[in-house]
């Protein structure tokens, strides 16, 4: 197991420079420059050129890359060239809010389902089953930004049982939760989708297993059959889903923290490529395909502990 | 509860005022910004020399006493004494000084540098008097001392910390706590010099998306709003929480050519658009929150002159369609350019609309703005729709920079190089007569209708949303706006 | 020698072998419509097709013409009975024409993001050697986030809808080749590619003949769930103003363009949005049924 | 007709699966009984319908399948009680040994767990004594260093060792019937033989009735008491195992014998059964085996023959069987 | 019994790496074949007979050079081709072919079988689409196959079929070798005899040569010429048929005659009945292999590995006992 970690870890570093090259590479090619940004529409051919050499872009694109590489490796993201702020600070006050709320989603994203799934499974083919594969689909295909404003309107404006929008108190505070709901449910029900069909495949494979027959056989409650004997096993690849989409929870959800105002890295993202803030998005890039890696291999932690068949030595 | 509490519950002198602002603040420096998020945080922090009347859009003194020209070159500046920053640290001739040689050195890299670029010298004569010296006489002057960015720092807390994330002036709020990407707190400046302001705090918040914005305010969250499309309004007006303001404003949308290449070379076709551009329906699609005119310069901004109405083209199908054909039109289209933020994309399928009525096949390319700033600076299109905000509120700052030969390469996208009309700009900058200025910017407005780089759109509207109880508002043509005499009822 | 006297289908032996491959589709057909859902799936893509197809002829209105005298009118007005948009556009005329670009995109999206993901996926399952480069480059673009791509695809090439097609298939490469990875090495070890060796096939043979047909099902359940993905990127994409240009009456982007007009005319984003789930829907249905329809052993069980 | 000794009886069981192509048909009115202390074999080529007869004691058939007739178990009919009764007997009074010893031991659970399970639901003992004598059951069935073996994983054990654990876990709470559905078709000779000997051995020890489930004629003739032999669908003949190896009666059983290779006699000719089993859906007419019988006569090819008594506890369903003399009026059921 | 050589092992091992830990380094092998040596005559029928998983599909796969061995020669028609490249090995594809212990696993599901038995001839024959038919038809009919099978679908097929399929496609290049792994196996009592019936039948025909891997000694005994006895991919005892049913020398051999179920009624033979399992692969024990289980193991057993010795003319053994 601690071999795994360090193995991933190791395989980690190729992946960061890797991404960290095509980042670099992209956003070079891509038309305008930070400078171009920071000086705005207003900008004169004297602005542009006293900010480009503030900013030590007149240099060469390798020498550029090597800098930017050599403060990594010495555990410094740098600075933003827009904001003149610390990219790792930055980072990390909306890492917190995009964390929590990825957690947030998935749970409900696996609490929705999990039990979707299982009830189309043992109901398969009954009219139980097609109306949770209908649910499943519409919550696939309704778009993000609807669904979200359409919470908002019902829960927050007109009802005002939730706010609507931001997040202000610390996860596990009542208002905390509350904050959390809209959004959580907004996103999870995208990714609910997906885990109740592969809950449903997973239960139906594993139920015609011999093992679920013994454990009839055993005289074991028809509940237990389903929650321990099938799902334990069904879990297996179902985290996997589970586990890929929170790593892309991970990544920023750009339009549910801009529909809900989550000051999170999607937003943090999208906006530094906006400014063609180089070192930012460099910095986000990397976070979100550490943590995209850090997921994987929760995953496959997780994996072992639910699988004793599976050994990492 | 999930609602805070009402917002009128605290009296006078215990109130938080929220703004939900859809951009993030970028920093609060006013040297090292040149963004309007920004702007709105920094005009309650800092001050500048002087400020326009937001009704009558006259310059007046604000940190400045009084100023005189003893020859064009020159501008003596009384400073009005005893005003403190908020470091406690005293505002005087030396910190204007500070601020505007920091603010001019390249090495300090000032995204607006270009505001302040006419001035020489900066001198303190005695504490309360600063001359500035320009090598030529600068028309814009006033409005460029009265620009956001031409704000007063403190030279201590500039030379020692940080501006940009803990800002220091001599405004009626001073600077709290920032979360980045999240929310900025302002808190009362106790010590303010021209009365203290009545709300406790202020609270800039980051709501990106404007539905959710106007959803606060109707929970009463936020108490204002001012990035609002005209879609949204609809949606206001049905709200009995919620008082929405218009007003007449500075920035300008216009359809431009590209005057080096392609079919706007050929002032016929630009004369055939203008021709098939109906101002009417478009300002009416924008229910009705701008105003038509046919200036570059519109109405609100120095310079504008109200016989250019006659001026320009009028709203004729069969001219355009005349012009077209002459222009050799027939079965070509053309492409228009333009960045997916604001209305412009909006306005680019109105267009589109408009001149296929007239004739014109047109498609539209909208671009993210950051490419669409690198083309437009590179002159890489055939149309384009685009705006300009005209921050100063001052002709010359629209003409010169957008329209003058001088900027070819930077902010003139559509390379315009009409020598008659340069040299009209040339004047306006370098005269400090302002009827002499508002002259010649008329002779150059006219020329410029005329010749048509440009075809003016629309002039925007101001507009604002907050909540019924918010009190003492004013907000500037150019959307500026200060809290200090701001209330909650 | 004994003889297998076969007591099949009804028993009677067919001499002359009829033209076969006709009859095997008839036969997969037949099953497909056999599955009630995967019947619905396909009448609804049928009607799409049709609907994209003789577009002009069902529609009186050009989708793309301004007349700003009937704007915003709601479902059911005169002339327009599922009103227009906030240009005076008619709705139905748009979500016609729309059908032709959504379905075109979702498609072409989908199927390029499948050879891709095909292609890679089989490379790393057959090749051991091959395995660990390979996965590290989709691992590289697993967590690379998305919607970076695809500004940056954007902000380089322009906005247009073959770029967004371009990101959205780059896009699914990733997954589809781990889904095809998985299915190959599984196949990889199953006895008829040993006995395809036994008789001196070579890999390319092996690896497009025989393991390929046999990843179907994975491929296809991918690739409708894909098409939903596909079709509601556009749309994210629009909404962060990187989609189809107007007035390109494009799902997604009609969706984006109603957000602000949710409270007054909700009808401009909830009847793309329906037109959007009926496909998502009717591909994911329709693709279970193939699936199923496909698996040769189906008849069996 | 109620025997005293006897442990199941089974008579007229029907099962029919309701598919897409319409009812099929996969057990036809097959009668017969396990009395204490017997093994009964029941033997058939795949598909013949074994698995789905013992199925149907466990109460176990898929939600698919109809079973009609009786089911006696110790005088109750099973196929009367409600599910949560089945529940109570499954496990306890029968129990059940499947065929893959691979795949039906839960891959995710310990082996300690998994043999303890019974223990708690049935003898609702608690988790310690559960514990101790789970631990007694591993070391009956002779699995060496029974404590640690409780704490590993199935994978984690031999083919052998774990259709031992499946020994354990069906004899943990005595049943009066084990059921075991070919319990050694996936393991080799060697092993083969330890797991029949042990099967043997506690059948002595507790006196349970054994119905063993085989298509290996030669496991039938080592363990066998009394055989029943099944073809599509229908038991075509039963005896005791000494009479149906000297005496079968039926074409198919003598059928079946012929194309088994000898180990002893390597001048033994093959004689394959030509053809194959019928699709339960494509039933020929009459007899279900005329296709493929030397003998098949006109009749056998329109009428289904019913069950004729041939011999002392020896029935057949032939119509050969008419012509034996002794003719003990013999019910007809198909 | 025909004395030419057709192919001929000399001390072939076949080991798998077992990978595992950082950068999956190789940590052990399983010595699926380790050293075995034997010759295979012409138009003969070698038996193999052991246990699961001791390694007789490995060696029949190794014979095929559908492995590389890791170490010994390996001839064919007195060819070496223990280190031949693919392309290099293609003229010698159809001459040695195999038929597969699941008929069903060893069939593309998804394709014809006029298509899967057209496969070979389209590889290593310039026959046309025509002369191909032609050629798979009169196979189908040469093992009971009726010529509308053509194009049916592997699944529509029963057991006894697919493997007379399997057996199809192996004849479909005239071969002189045939690997039999457990072709008979998985198929039922009653369709095995007709299978077992049709490779004697063909084997006359053709003048075949029978590798026949199986574990059912009934099966060996009624098809065999030579009996070959693995154990822990090692050879116990080589000997010919009826030589090794009367006379089994090592203890392995007998304790699995006398296992085999008897289908005699009430003659309950003694039977040797061995103690534990089988030891992994991956952790052969030292010595003799079969010591852990051998109720007549010495000391010496667990130590030195035994030499492979001929007892009788034609009858080797490897055991220190004996
Ligand atoms: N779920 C099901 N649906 C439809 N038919 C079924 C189902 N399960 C079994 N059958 C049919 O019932 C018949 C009897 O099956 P059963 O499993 O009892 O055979 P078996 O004699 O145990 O065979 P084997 O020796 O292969 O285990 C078979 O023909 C099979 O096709
Ligand atoms: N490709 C492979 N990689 C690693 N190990 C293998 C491989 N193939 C076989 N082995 C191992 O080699 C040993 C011998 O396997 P082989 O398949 O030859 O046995 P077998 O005698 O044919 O068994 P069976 O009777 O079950 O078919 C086994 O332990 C097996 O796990
Ligand atoms: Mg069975
Ligand atoms: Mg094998």
């Amino acid at each position: 197991m601690a071999n795994l970690i360090v193995r991933r870890l190791l395989q980690l570093i190729p992946l960061l420079l890797g991404i960290s090259f095509i980042v670099f590479i992209s956003l070079h090619l891509a038309p305008g420059d930070p400078a171009s940004m920071i000086g705005g529409p207003t900008a004169t051919k004297e602005d542009l050129a006293s900010i480009r050499e503030d900013l030590g872009l007149n240099d060469s694109l390798f020498t550029q890359y090597l800098r930017y590489i050599g403060g990594v490796l010495q555990g410094d993201l740098g600075y933003s060239y827009q904001t003149q702020q610390s990219v790792t600070e930055a980072i990390m006050i909306r890492f917190p809010n995009t964390f929590n709320l990825s957690v947030a989603s998935i749970i409900v994203a696996t609490v929705i389902g999990v039990g979707a799934g299982i009830i189309s499974a043992i109901k398969q083919n009954t009219s139980l089953d097609v109306l949770s594969t209908v649910g499943a689909l519409a919550g696939i295909s309704i778009p993000n930004f609807w669904l979200g404003s359409m919470l908002i309107l019902l829960f927050a404006v007109y009802w005002q049982w939730f706010p609507v929008a931001g997040i202000t108190s610390p996860p596990w505070t009542m208002q905390g939760i509350k904050e959390l709901a809209l959004p959580a449910i907004t996103l999870g029900t995208g990714s609910a989708a997906l885990i109740a069909r592969m809950t449903r495949s997973a239960v139906l494979e594993v139920i015609r297993q011999d093992y679920i027959r013994t454990a009839r056989a055993k005289g074991v409650r028809e509940k237990n059959v389903i929650l321990l004997h099938c799902m334990r096993n069904a879990m297996i690849p179902v985290i996997t889903v589970i586990g890929l989409n929170f790593g892309f929870l991970l990544g920023g959800t750009i339009i549910t923290e801009q529909v809900f105002a989550i000051n999170g890295v999607g937003r943090l993202l999208i906006q530094a490529i906006a400014a063609r803030d180089y070192t930012m998005v460099q910095g986000a890039v990397l976070l979100i395909a550490t943590l995209f890696v850090l997921v994987n291999l929760l995953v496959d932690i997780l994996y072992a502990l639910v699988d004793p068949r599976i050994r990492y030595e | 509860g999930c609602t805070p509490p009402p917002p009128n519950a605290g009296s006078a002198g215990n109130q938080t005022f929220v703004y939900a602002s859809t951009a993030d603040v970028v920093g609060l420096s006013p040297i090292k910004t040149n963004d309007s998020a920004s702007a709105r945080a920094i005009d309650q922090i800092y001050e500048t020399l002087f400020v326009r009347d937001p009704e009558t859009m006259d310059i007046k003194p604000k940190l400045a006493r009084s100023y005189e020209n003893p020859d064009p070159n020159t501008w003596v500046i009384h400073l009005r004494k005893g005003i403190q920053f908020h470091d406690g640290i005293p505002f005087n001739a030396e910190a204007v000084k500070y601020t505007f040689d920091k603010f001019r050195d390249p090495k300090t890299a000032a995204p607006r540098a270009s505001l302040l670029k006419p001035i020489d010298k900066v001198e303190v004569k005695d504490p309360y008097t600063v001359v500035i010296r320009t090598k030529k006489p600068y028309g814009p002057m006033l409005a460029a001392l009265a620009h956001s960015n031409a704000s007063i720092v403190s030279p201590i807390a500039d030379k020692k910390g940080d501006l940009m994330k803990k800002p220091v002036g001599t405004g009626p709020f001073k600077f709290k706590k920032w979360v980045q990407g999240d929310k900025l707190t302002l808190e009362v400046n106790e010590n303010y010099w021209d009365g203290k302001p009545q709300l406790k705090e202020v609270e800039f918040r980051v709501v990106p998306e404007v539905s959710t914005a106007i959803s606060l305010l109707e929970t009463g969250e936020v108490h204002l709003i001012d990035t609002l499309r005209p879609e949204n309004l609809d949606r206001l007006k049905n709200s009995n929480k919620v008082n929405v303001k218009t007003k007449e404003g500075t920035p300008v949308t216009y359809l431009g050519f590209n005057m080096k290449k392609g079919p706007g070379k050929d002032s016929d076709f630009r004369r055939a658009v203008a021709h098939a551009i109906n101002q009417e329906e478009l300002v009416d699609a924008l229910k009705g929150v701008a105003h038509p005119s046919k200036g570059i310069i519109g109405p609100k901004v120095f310079g504008y002159n109200p016989e250019i109405e006659k001026a320009g083209y009028d709203y004729d199908v069969k001219k355009a369609k005349d012009l077209f054909n002459k222009a050799g039109m027939d079965g070509k289209s053309v492409t228009i350019m333009t960045a997916n933020t604001k209305n412009y994309p909006k306005l680019a399928e109105l267009v589109q609309g408009q001149l296929a009525k007239a004739g014109l096949k047109a498609d539209i390319q909208t671009l993210e703005f950051g490419a669409y700033l690198d083309r437009n600076r590179k002159g890489d299109f055939e149309m384009v729709i685009g705006g300009w905000t005209n921050s100063t509120a001052d002709g010359s700052e629209l003409l010169y920079p957008q329209l003058h030969s001088d900027n070819i390469g930077a902010t003139n996208g559509t390379q315009t190089s009409i020598p008659e009309a340069d040299k009209r700009i040339n004047q306006s900058r370098t005269t400090t007569d302002k009827e002499k200025r508002l002259k010649v910017l008329h002779e150059a407005n006219k020329l410029l209708v005329k010749e048509a780089p440009w075809v003016p759109l629309c002039h925007d509207f101001i507009v604002t949303a907050t909540t019924k109880n918010v009190q003492g508002l004013e907000v500037d043509a150019t959307g500026q706006w200060t809290l200090k005499n701001v209330s909650l009822k | 020698m004994a003889m297998d006297t076969a007591v099949s289908t009804g028993g009677v032996p067919v001499e002359a072998p009829s033209p076969e491959q006709p009859k095997r589709l008839a036969s997969t057909w037949k099953r497909v419509i056999k599955n009630r859902l995967a019947l619905v799936g396909l009448i609804i893509i049928g009607m799409q097709v049709i609907m994209a197809v003789f577009a002009p002829l069902i529609t009186t209105y050009d989708p793309a013409v301004l007349d700003l005298s009937v704007k915003e009118l709601p479902p059911g007005s005169k002339g327009h009975w599922l009103g227009t948009d906030e240009y005076g556009r008619d709705m139905w005329s748009r979500i016609v024409y729309g059908a032709r670009i959504s379905l075109v995109m979702g498609i072409s999206s989908v199927a390029l993001g499948l050879i891709g993901g095909v292609a890679l996926g089989l490379l790393a399952g057959y090749y051991r050697w091959l395995d660990g480069l390979l996965m590290r480059v989709v691992d590289l673009m697993f967590a690379f986030p998305g919607i970076l791509l695809a500004m940056l695809i954007i902000a380089m090439l322009g906005t247009s809808l073959v770029n967004v097609v371009i990101a959205i298939s780059i896009w699914s490469i990733p997954s589809c080749a781990r889904i095809v990875r998985g299915s190959v090495l599984s196949l990889k070890n199953r006895e008829f590619v040993m006995a395809l060796r036994s008789i001196g096939a070579s890999d390319i043979r092996i690896m497009l003949k025989h393991i390929l047909p046999n990843c179907t099902a994975p491929i296809i359940v991918f690739g409708t769930m894909r098409m939903a993905t596909a079709i509601l990127s556009t749309s994210a994409l629009s909404f962060l103003g990187l989609g189809a240009q107007p007035p390109t009456p494009e799902w997604g982007a009609m969706i984006a363009a109603g957000r602000d007009f949710m409270w007054t005319s909700p009808h401009m984003t909830v009847i793309p949005g329906i037109a959007i789930m009926l496909v998502v829907f009717a591909f994911n249905v329709l693709g279970d049924g193939l699936r199923d329809a496909l698996d040769p052993n189906m008849e069996t069980r | 007709m109620q025997d005293q000794n006897s442990v199941l009886e089974v008579e007229g069981l029907g099962v029919r699966f309701r598919t897409e192509e319409g009812d099929v048909p996969a057990v036809q009115g097959a009668s017969f009984s396990v009395q204490r202390g017997e093994v009964l074999c029941i033997v058939g080529e795949s598909g013949c319908g074994k698995s789905i007869t013992s199925l149907s004691v466990m109460g176990l058939l898929p939600d698919s399948a109809k079973a009609e007739g009786s089911i006696r178990f110790d005088g109750n009919d099973l196929l009367a009680m409600s599910q949560e009764e089945i529940r109570q007997i499954r496990g306890n009074e029968v129990s059940m040994i499947f065929q893959e010893p691979m795949t039906s031991l839960n891959p995710v659970f310990t082996v300690g767990f998994q043999v303890m399970e019974p223990l708690v639901i049935h003898r609702k003992l608690s988790k310690r004594e559960a514990y101790e004598e789970a631990v007694r059951l591993l070391e009956q069935v002779g699995i060496p260093d029974p404590r640690k073996r409780m704490e590993q994983y199935p994978h984690e054990l031999s083919g052998g060792m774990r259709q031992r654990v499946m020994i354990a876990i069906a004899l943990s709470c005595q049943p009066k019937l084990l059921i075991a559905d070919e319990p050694t078709t996936a393991l080799d000779v060697t092993i083969q033989a330890q797991i029949l000997d042990l099967i043997l051995k506690l059948k002595e020890e507790t006196g349970m009735g054994v119905v063993l489930i085989t298509h290996d004629m030669g496991v039938v003739a080592e363990t066998a008491d009394r055989v029943v032999v099944m073809y599509a669908g229908k038991v075509v003949e039963e005896a005791d195992a000494e009479t149906l190896f000297q005496d079968p009666k039926h074409p198919y059983t003598k059928g079946l014998l012929r194309s088994m290779p000898s180990v002893d006699d390597e001048t033994y000719a093959l004689e394959p059964i030509p053809g194959k089993l019928p699709k339960p859906g494509e039933m020929p007419q009459g007899c279900p085996f005329h296709p493929r019988c030397d003998d098949a006569m006109d009749r056998c090819r329109v009428e289904s023959p019913r069950v004729f008594t041939v011999g002392p506890g020896h029935t057949s369903r032939c119509w050969l069987g008419e012509e034996e003399k002794q003719n003990h009026a013999g019910k007809s059921v198909g | 019994m025909p004395e030419k050589v057709l192919a001929k092992l000399e001390n072939v091992k076949k080991y798998y790496p077992v990978r595992r830990g950082l950068l999956n380094r190789v940590a052990g092998q399983v010595k699926a074949v380790d050293g075995v040596s034997l010759v295979l005559h012409n138009r003969e029928t070698l038996g193999v007979v052991g246990e699961s998983g001791c390694g007789k599909s490995t060696l029949g796969r190794t014979l095929l050079r559908l492995e590389k061995p890791t170490e010994g020669r390996l001839y064919f028609n007195g060819t070496d081709i223990s280190s031949l490249s693919a392309r290099a090995l293609q003229p010698f594809r159809n001459k040695m072919q195999m038929i597969f212990q699941d008929p069903f696993a060893s069939l593309n599901p998804r394709q014809r079988i006029g298509d899967a038995l057209e496969e070979p001839l389209v590889i290593h024959t310039q026959l046309n689409r025509e002369e191909r038919r032609e050629r798979v038809m009169g196979l189908l009919e040469e093992v009971g196959l009726r010529r509308d099978h053509y194009d049916r679908l592997p699944h529509e097929f029963s057991g006894g079929q697919r493997q007379r399929i399997g057996i199809a496609r192996a004849l479909a290049l005239n071969p002189s070798l045939i690997v039999c792994d457990e072709p008979v196996s998985a198929l039922d009592v009653s369709v095995q005899a007709q299978v077992l019936k049709l490779l004697q039948s063909l084997q006359e025909k053709h003048g075949l040569t029978y590798f026949f891997i199986s574990h059912d000694l009934g099966v060996v005994r009624h098809l065999c010429d030579r009996v070959l006895i693995m154990y822990l991919g090692q050879t116990m005892e080589l000997a010919p048929v009826k030589e090794l049913y009367k006379n089994p020398v090592h203890p392995y051999t007998e304790a699995l005659l006398s296992a085999i179920p008897r289908p005699v009624p009430g003659r309950k033979r003694e039977r040797i009945i061995l103690s534990g399992d089988l030891p992994s692969p991956a952790k052969p024990p030292k010595g003799c292999p079969f010591h852990t289980r051998c109720p007549e193991a010495m000391t010496v057993c667990k130590e030195i590995r035994p030499e492979w010795k001929e007892v009788a003319p034609g009858h080797q053994v490897a055991c220190h006992v004996r």
